[in-house]
């Protein structure tokens, strides 16, 4: 059997000895070569880049150098890439800025319904400052129609944000479709590309993209790191206002060893991707393909093939996500559920319910997330708890009692 | 993990949970909760004529807390007199089961309503009346079609 | 001689195998027990603490470990401390917020003329958005007389934020006093401790302080984490929109590694902070003396003794101090100018022109600050390199030839 | 260092300046900049009868870039005519030094309006016309003052 081992004794707990790592949508771990190349900026280059002795030369050289990686990975220039802390800050970015820097020209922004909280907290925010959001429906796929944002597009509209893939249910995005037709209507066109970067071919522009978030830690990068492309020619305001780095519109002393960690992330991506992909897409399919066939009541959600080769999200009927997790969980696989449960929240995940799913059945939606480590064996063997787990729960759970007794509950899945 | 969200008793009730299942002809079945907050328990009773609690055994769709819920519920009440069942709150579920996550404070709210529900069930079937027992409020519904 | 010796040999250069690193204000290196501590979450701990399975643990643990830690250095409850990606953003974040949350009590705010380009750049931001900031005189040492700030509070004041210890010049400010002006007042009081976090003992309870910004990289920590303290009771709204983390007020995948890092450092400054304080203390006051004895027209910036332990600011009259730095570097010496000349602008640093400096000395000062592992053999190795470089700087400046032949310029330092 | 920010000629013309000093009795000086931008350079010429720059000399208080582009706008000068002399911009200085950083750009200017500014002097002094100089702007003072 093929699977990772660890020795987990963190603050006294001794933990499993052996673990299934199917959460790569959530993190990913850092690669050996990228740990490798930060080491250096966490040791003996500590300059900081705005200094200007020999030791902040290095720092600069090193951020530069990344910043070409990065830049390269989807066809951008150097200089219109910036780093931030994480996808989260460049999606704050790029939809406050454009926001708040438009407002003369307009009010009115398109996103999808199943963008990221990131995106989408975001534009409640905005909503509650005067902006004017449009929420576009997604088919049962997850797909956003490009007719939709066409329709979408007034007078006042001043930016377009679609995801490039979807976190959850993995469904690519027709970007290219969207991006023309922005271009075609001289509206600003933001893609969170932070599942997309590194794990599906991107070209910011063949693609007509204006601006693009990325992340450091869903791409074998450190955590704490991320970008944004803002395509020459587009001028952005500071959310962080202070020193002058970034080209003076991103301030705070660089995170050197993380911006080392996510150029060297996207050079391994710009060399292995292709590899990764089709080995990926195999696995994926296997798995989802024993999943729906040997576990009756189940249902692929997402888009079959424009789908991130990493993606696997399954709703098992007549159970509740989060006790599935916690079983595999005790069997040292590590996945995740589609329902946002622990964060505090009851609702079940607005992605799930977006593609049309009833609570019920998003309630029952765990997400696998493979990596390109992952081995045929940790699929199998995580099918195997999977089959073994559900049917444990099935026999507790009265919602598959009443259908199979043709209860109450009649209504198929 | 879970460790740090969820207690031992938490674990141990949901990796091992007691009485699962169903009583053919019980004296009483309760079901609560909504498919839409993703959580409904049913639970059974078997009451004999002193009105103790013989047996009782439950189904769970929902969360670890739950399924550790609804177990250490039908674990207080099994052995009880009715009136000694009534007494038993989600507090004391709660504290049994060495405290839940804030956000999951409700399953235990929802176990204190199955076993209420089941006694509401058995009171109705058998004409008799329990003293402080309210009608259960929640029952069993696809409310999403009401929405 | 006691120099650090390192090779340095990235991106094909071969460096300078000695060093003496006096630029400690801008970024210090990584205590090795940091960087320990950080490694396991670089490798096999590398879990997502929003997710809920067994790899989520381990790094939800370190994250509140080091919360406690950091809260403990300044005498908070964890749960008053955020972790930000830097000073820059916990300046931001608390400026902000308190500012755009705090509209309808009121729109002025009350800064000194030293405060960091974080918090003075975040106040041109907040002015042009229809708020009314007093920027504050300082002393010739740069000290805010806490009357000025009684006298500035109006009815429309919500806000006073003082730095705690000022980059350049190392001066402390008198928190303690405006703390308690503040709160008699009932105003909302952030500090910016970005220089003091760790270097001086800080007691927010005891000092009346409802906001701090703090950095890992200025006290032995990694660059790309920060933190800020909010005071149990005040309500700040997120800068940073999307996932429910840091109590929903902080959004974004956590930066574990950089979290432990953090936490480290500060466990390591609440160990070591009183004995580091009393070396470099002794090693400043040696510095300080002999540049102010041993090289003519020379001038202390900053105050004697409100002074952070590891900082030297000299005015040398007529050189330039970017020249000063670069003579210096060529000999392994890494110091930086009060003049922001490299990042771009001409004007010399703001804070030494608050502090009644003439461009032309201002443009003459050298900041030289020192750390925990500064030797007198490195502090001595400086001065005599100084000395030298400033006698040759001064044979080729016209300033100096114009005062010695008691020429055009007699003005006196 | 400043490998990066200054090219090689920079830093050499910084750590080995060529012509640094006075020249006594010359026969134009000139001196440009301000101590508010951190940047004054003066320039020594000795001029012969046939109009070649014999000798130069410079002293100047600024940064890296200010001391290389004195240093290097020295070196093109020297043995030069005037017209020769007068024909050297500050993008010859710059080009010369293998590139300035755009915020260094104005010390090349500044080595240029040195020599013109001893160039007048020279003019003035010897009531001579030189075609194509027009007076120099700046000066030394201290602009502070003013202020
Ligand atoms: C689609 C998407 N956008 C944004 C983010 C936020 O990125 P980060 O966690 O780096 O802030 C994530 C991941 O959490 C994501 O999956
Ligand atoms: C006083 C002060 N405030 C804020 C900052 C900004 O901190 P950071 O570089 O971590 O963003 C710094 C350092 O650059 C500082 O010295």
């Amino acid at each position: 059997m093929s699977t990772q081992s660890i020795e987990i004794t963190v603050n006294g707990d001794k933990g499993m000895s052996k673990k299934i790592y199917l959460d790569n949508a959530a993190t990913t771990e850092v690669h050996p070569e990228v740990l490798e190349a930060m080491l250096p900026y966490l040791k003996d280059y500590y300059g900081n880049p705005s200094s200007i002795h020999g030791l902040a030369k290095y720092a600069r050289d090193a951020r530069e150098h990344a910043r070409a990686s990065v830049a390269e990975l989807i066809n951008a220039e150097p200089k219109e890439m910036y780093f931030t802390a994480g996808g989260t800050e460049s999606d704050n970015w790029a939809l406050k800025s454009v926001a708040f820097g438009n407002r003369s020209k307009g009010n009115h922004i398109v996103v999808s319904k199943i963008e990221h909280h990131a995106v989408m907290n975001t534009c409640d925010f905005l909503g509650k400052n005067g902006f004017d959001i449009t929420y576009l429906d997604v088919d049962e796929f997850g797909r956003v129609n490009p007719e939709d944002v066409r329709k979408a597009i007034g007078p006042e509209t001043i930016l377009i944000s679609i995801m490039y893939a979807n976190n959850e249910i993995g469904t690519i995005e027709p970007i290219c479709e969207i991006g023309k037709i922005a271009r075609e209507h001289g509206i600003l066109f933001h893609t969170d590309a932070v599942q997309a970067f590194g794990h599906v071919p991107i070209d910011v522009k063949a693609e007509n993209i204006d601006l693009l978030s990325a992340s450091g830690h869903k791409v074998y990068g450190p955590k704490g790191v991320g970008a944004l492309y803002v395509r020459d020619g587009v001028k952005l305001e500071p959310l962080m206002h202070g020193g002058a780095q970034e080209r003076g519109i991103r301030a705070g002393t660089e995170n050197v060893p993380g911006i080392v960690g996510m150029g060297k992330a996207a050079e391994i991506a710009k060399r292995g991707m292709g590899r990764d992909i089709v080995k990926e897409t195999e696995l994926r399919d296997h798995m989802i393909h024993r999943l729906l066939t040997e576990v009756p009541f189940t249902k692929l959600n997402g888009h079959r093939f424009e789908r991130l080769s990493g993606n696997v999200n399954i709703a098992f009927r007549f159970i509740e996500g989060e006790s599935l997790l916690m079983l595999l969980n005790h069997k040292g696989i590590f996945v995740s559920t589609g329902s946002a449960c622990a964060s505090g929240s009851l609702d079940p995940s607005h992605v799930l319910l977006a593609i049309g799913l009833k609570h019920e059945v998003a309630h029952g939606s765990v997400r696998f997330t493979l990596s390109y480590k992952t081995t045929e064996g940790e699929v199998d063997e995580a099918v195997d708890a999977v089959k073994e787990s559900v049917a444990r729960l099935r026999e507790m759970s009265p919602l598959y009692a009443d259908h199979i007794n043709n209860g109450i509950n009649k209504k198929e899945v | 993990m879970y460790d740090g969200v969820y207690s031992e008793e938490v674990m141990d009730h949901f990796t091992n949970p007691r009485n699962v299942g169903e009583i053919e002809n019980a004296s009483g079945v309760g079901t609560v909760g909504n498919a839409k907050c993703g959580d409904i328990m049913r639970i059974f009773l078997d009451i004999d004529e002193n009105h103790v609690i013989r047996d009782v055994k439950f189904k769970t769709f929902g969360c670890g807390a739950a399924v550790a819920s609804s177990s250490m519920a039908t674990e207080m009440v099994k052995g009880r007199t009715i009136d000694e069942a009534l007494q038993i709150t989600n507090k004391a579920v709660t504290k049994a089961l060495g405290g839940l996550p804030q956000v999951k404070l409700h399953c235990s709210l929802l176990a204190e309503q199955a076993i209420h529900a089941a006694l509401w069930d058995y009171a109705e079937k058998n004409g008799v009346a329990i003293e402080g027992l309210k009608k259960p409020k929640s029952d069993i519904g696809d409310h999403e079609d009401s929405e």
